[in-house]
């Protein structure tokens, strides 16, 4: 048998840090929100991730609280308890801000801009080398835009 | 791991056909290829490549209405193709040979054109759970189209149908039958000619969704007496968007066309249009030329090869794979059918499937991970989704000890 | 017959064309081929032959549900030429370009899925007296199957639509427009931006059969407006087997499946399937993957040599072939509107066209002969059929005059 | 302009031979035979050759009569007109053995069996160098072979 030499362990490590592995598997914020505001349902028909992301904004517009429940992969469960770490406490368009920052540095390879603190969410940038699992990445936060613009309808990465 | 003895067996030779694949010789993030996705779909030899591409370079030109010497080699490269395939899955006549773009319009044309006239309230429409979306999808959208009841035979922990209560189902109501040859999530081989044979008894016809039949094993259409049989060319080393119908000429016959076009008319006017003869009456518009080329010298392939080596080797090859998986360490095999063609589906620990597949990728290895298209499986293991690695005839033991090795290298990751 | 000069034109650029399309560079019959039967299917430029080549070599597996390397590689390059084609003819976006396997199919799609559920006894849908059996059909097989009628738009002698009592026909319950852009037969290029106008003003959704429109013109399906735009691969220098259907998104959107399979769903249980957004929806099964990558091809070639460019070039042979057939004793040219595509039929004296091709086949020039899919035209002027030549960017004078000096081998034949 | 060198017209002048031109324009038996006992329609979609063929059999099933009508390119008509030509007096086996040559003839290249004297039909022989004329020239004979087994469908070439 010929022996496999795997030599490129350091972009998989990049990826799968331990905060991202932490998060998969002891999401935070994990559960139905009862009294939910606003919600909406993420559906990533590439590798059947489906989560459904819900926040309770108060009357000034100011996310309360925020959960998730549903089931997928590593990426997409530990951004999805990322997100809700994150933008409890902000308000919607300090969430959208969040939204534009994480997809921009997600898709496009190029940015480096740090118009935002992004702080644990730096947690997700091993997901740039490796275009495939972007999705997966964004997944809760296009759920996040869909929510706060109200839209009932799943949103899908594809 | 070391790899087993298999000095009796005719791998020696099959082995060389790897060398057919140009697409099996480059490397993966710096690792020599490992394909385990041929179920999704397989590679090309060059011959099919480049048979593709001489018909192109030379011979190309419209079918069947022209009579000038470009269109008149393309129709006997199209026609003979047609004749490859009828020889090939025994048919017994040309007629019977539609071609169409893939299995699932294969499917489809069937639950239009023959089920959706056919069937009403009251009548039942009978898949198992085991199916491809192919497989379930067309015949909910006649069951909606027509009042028509949707069943389903159910399956057993391994993964096998479970026939105890078939013939009581089969005898109530159901007009038509529609069955995977191979299940492409758990490789389970159906016994489609026992069911077949039931089903006869009772008049009623039966479709066999092929797809996952033709690459691995010798089909005899004669033999096993189905009245509908589809398949895919992607799946047996030919070009995607090409399929066939095979279908029992006295149905075909009695079918209203599925699609209105050039070709597939004898005369058209605007007070009333005649229909050509199998098999053009289902052949609307200009065919997929090139694609029904690359599937006949596919077919030539595969023959060169020869049907019964290939499935020896896939055997050997699907014995090895299964012992190897079963020795690691919180792996969960998911589709242990007693007969099965080359495919295995599993999970490890609690690693997502689509992680596995990030991992293994990156170590050369492709294997497809989620619900396969057959989400009734997934649901009937309760799971969100399986690893599935699956074989074809250039596939070795080298290959599967690089799954192993990186499957391995998956767990210390996640550990 | 001496060649007209033509030396302001770009001709001397566009000719070096030909040398791309390897099957231009051969003999038939020991003469160097004269291809003139592009109106029935392009040759194909090497660029196109090689993007399907080596997507084979290296980069296939199947699209949208593979994590690994080449799975990626192949979904990129599929959805990479979807907005190509975006990008050509000006969609507003991607979800409106849905591939289908051609014409024919992008016709039968919304004939089913957009009409059949919306038309019923005492609705029209309205055709031309020139459209080919692609548009005609699918029209009878909704009417048979809904009640609805059929109504047909005059021609007059010049192969010119007859639009005098087009507005009191549009006004009488038609539902329904599905025309031609340019006619296969005839060439005659219709006034689609006026009709879709007019259309568009009693909420009538119009149809634009674009097979014969797109390999000669830029086409622009916002300004058009048109609610629905088909054509093929194989008839703009890509693949067969592979076509497009544009489609209004608002349109789209309400419509049922036309297939169902997989890719089409985003979920299936047996108590429900909920469908996948636009365009997967309507792509239901593995997709011709490399046809729709050879078709991305095509696209950049065409936009290489210039939308513009090829129109020039082509309107100036088709005025040069013109001239040069009326010249012939004994023709009779069929189609001649004022604004046309470069196509010409016509007969020679009694000859019929059958026996015409061949003895300009065996001179090496490739005409089409027949009714060309368009019988009522044919009947229209009392004809079994025409000898059809018809004109893509890489042919030139010299092929013009080889055909009038072969129709000229064939009158003394005949004599 | 490039002068064309036409160094075929060997090839062409045996598939349009002068008796072939000659029955093509002024075809044999032309028109409906309205006391016909059998007949059957020939079409071949490929050019829009269409004719219908009529015989009257006696009672002793020999062909009194025969007439056919249609359009159709030279080789068609004039096969058909020959046709009509040859099996007028002949009985069904014998006619039918006229199918079987002629078939056999056009088809199989390498034929050269002599089992009938095939007479003037023998003019239909340089269409054999015309592959994708076969049809053309067999059109009239499949649908005596229709009429004769009494299909009453038609037969196409395809
Ligand atoms: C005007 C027109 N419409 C429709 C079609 C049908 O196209 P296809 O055969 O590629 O489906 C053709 C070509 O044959 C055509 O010329
Ligand atoms: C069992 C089975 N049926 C049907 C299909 C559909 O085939 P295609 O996508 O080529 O139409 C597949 C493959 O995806 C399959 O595995």
């Amino acid at each position: 048998m010929s022996a496999v030499n795997i030599n490129s362990g350091d972009e998989l490590r990049e990826l799968y840090r331990e905060l991202i592995l932490d998060h998969a598997r002891n999401p935070r914020h994990f559960g139905k929100l009862e009294d939910a505001t606003h919600s909406a349902e993420g559906i990533n028909p590439l590798c059947g991730d489906k989560l459904k992301l819900y926040l309770r904004l108060d009357a000034g517009h100011r996310i309360e609280d925020a959960a998730f429940e549903g089931s997928g992969c590593a990426i997409s469960v530990a951004s999805a308890s990322l997100l809700t770490d994150t933008v409890i406490g902000l308000d919607v368009p300090g969430a959208m801000s969040y939204f534009t920052a994480i997809t921009r540095r997600m898709t496009d390879v190029e940015s480096t801009e740090e118009v935002l603190d992004l702080d644990k969410l730096l947690a997700l940038e091993g997901v740039r080398e490796f275009p495939s699992r972007i999705k997966c990445a964004t997944l809760a936060w296009h759920a996040l835009k869909s929510a706060l613009l109200s839209h009932t309808s799943p949103v899908t990465t594809e | 791991m070391t790899q087993l003895q298999h000095s009796e067996s005719n791998i020696e030779s099959i082995e060389s056909c790897r060398d057919d694949f140009p697409a099996l010789h480059q490397d993966i993030h710096g690792h020599s290829i490992v394909y385990l996705d041929s179920a999704a779909s397989a590679q090309q030899p060059l011959s099919v490549i480049n048979a593709v591409a001489d018909y192109h370079r030379h011979d190309h030109a419209n079918v069947h209405r022209g009579v000038h010497t470009l269109s008149h080699r393309a129709t006997e490269a199209y026609e003979g193709a047609r004749d490859k395939i009828q020889a090939f899955i025994n048919a017994a006549s040309r007629r019977e040979i539609i071609f169409t773009s893939g299995t699932t319009e294969s499917v489809n044309l069937v639950a239009q054109s023959y089920c959706r006239p056919r069937v009403g309230r009251g009548d039942k429409i009978l898949i198992t759970h085991l199916e491809h979306h192919s497989n379930i999808v067309p015949w909910q959208l006649v069951c909606e189209q027509t009042g028509a009841e949707l069943i389903v035979v159910p399956i057993d922990a391994s993964g096998q149908l479970d026939l105890e209560n078939f013939d009581e189902m089969l005898a109530d109501s159901v007009r038509f039958v529609a069955i995977a040859h191979v299940s492409n999530a758990l490789g389970t081989i159906n016994p489609v000619k026992d069911i077949i044979a039931k089903a006869g008894q009772l008049g009623i016809p039966v479709l066999v969704d092929g797809a996952q039949g033709i690459p691995h094993m010798d089909v005899d259409v004669a033999d096993l007496g189905c009245d509908f049989y589809a398949f895919s060319g992607h799946k047996m080393f030919g070009p995607t968007g090409v399929g066939v119908l095979y279908g029992r000429e006295s149905l075909l016959n009695d079918m209203p066309p599925y699609q209105g076009g050039g070709d597939m008319i004898l005369e058209v006017s605007f007070t009333g249009t005649t229909y050509n003869d199998l098999p053009y009456k289902f052949e609307a518009g200009t065919p997929n030329i090139s694609g029904v080329i690359g599937l006949g010298a596919a077919v030539d392939y595969l023959q060169n090869v020869g049907l019964d080596r290939i499935a020896r080797h896939e055997q050997e090859l699907l014995t090895y794979m299964t012992n190897q998986l079963a020795e690691i360490k919180g792996i969960k095999l998911i589709g242990t059918a007693a007969h099965k063609a080359s495919v295995q589906s599993f999970l490890i620990d609690d690693i997502h499937p689509h992680d596995l597949g990030t991992i293994l990728d990156h170590q050369g290895v492709a294997v497809r991970t989620g619900h396969h298209c057959a989400m009734p499986v997934m649901e009937f293991y309760r799971i969100p989704g399986t690893t599935r690695a699956s074989l074809a005839l250039y596939n070795n033991f080298a290959d599967i000890d690089r799954l192993v090795t990186a499957l391995d290298k998956a767990r210390r990751l996640f550990a």
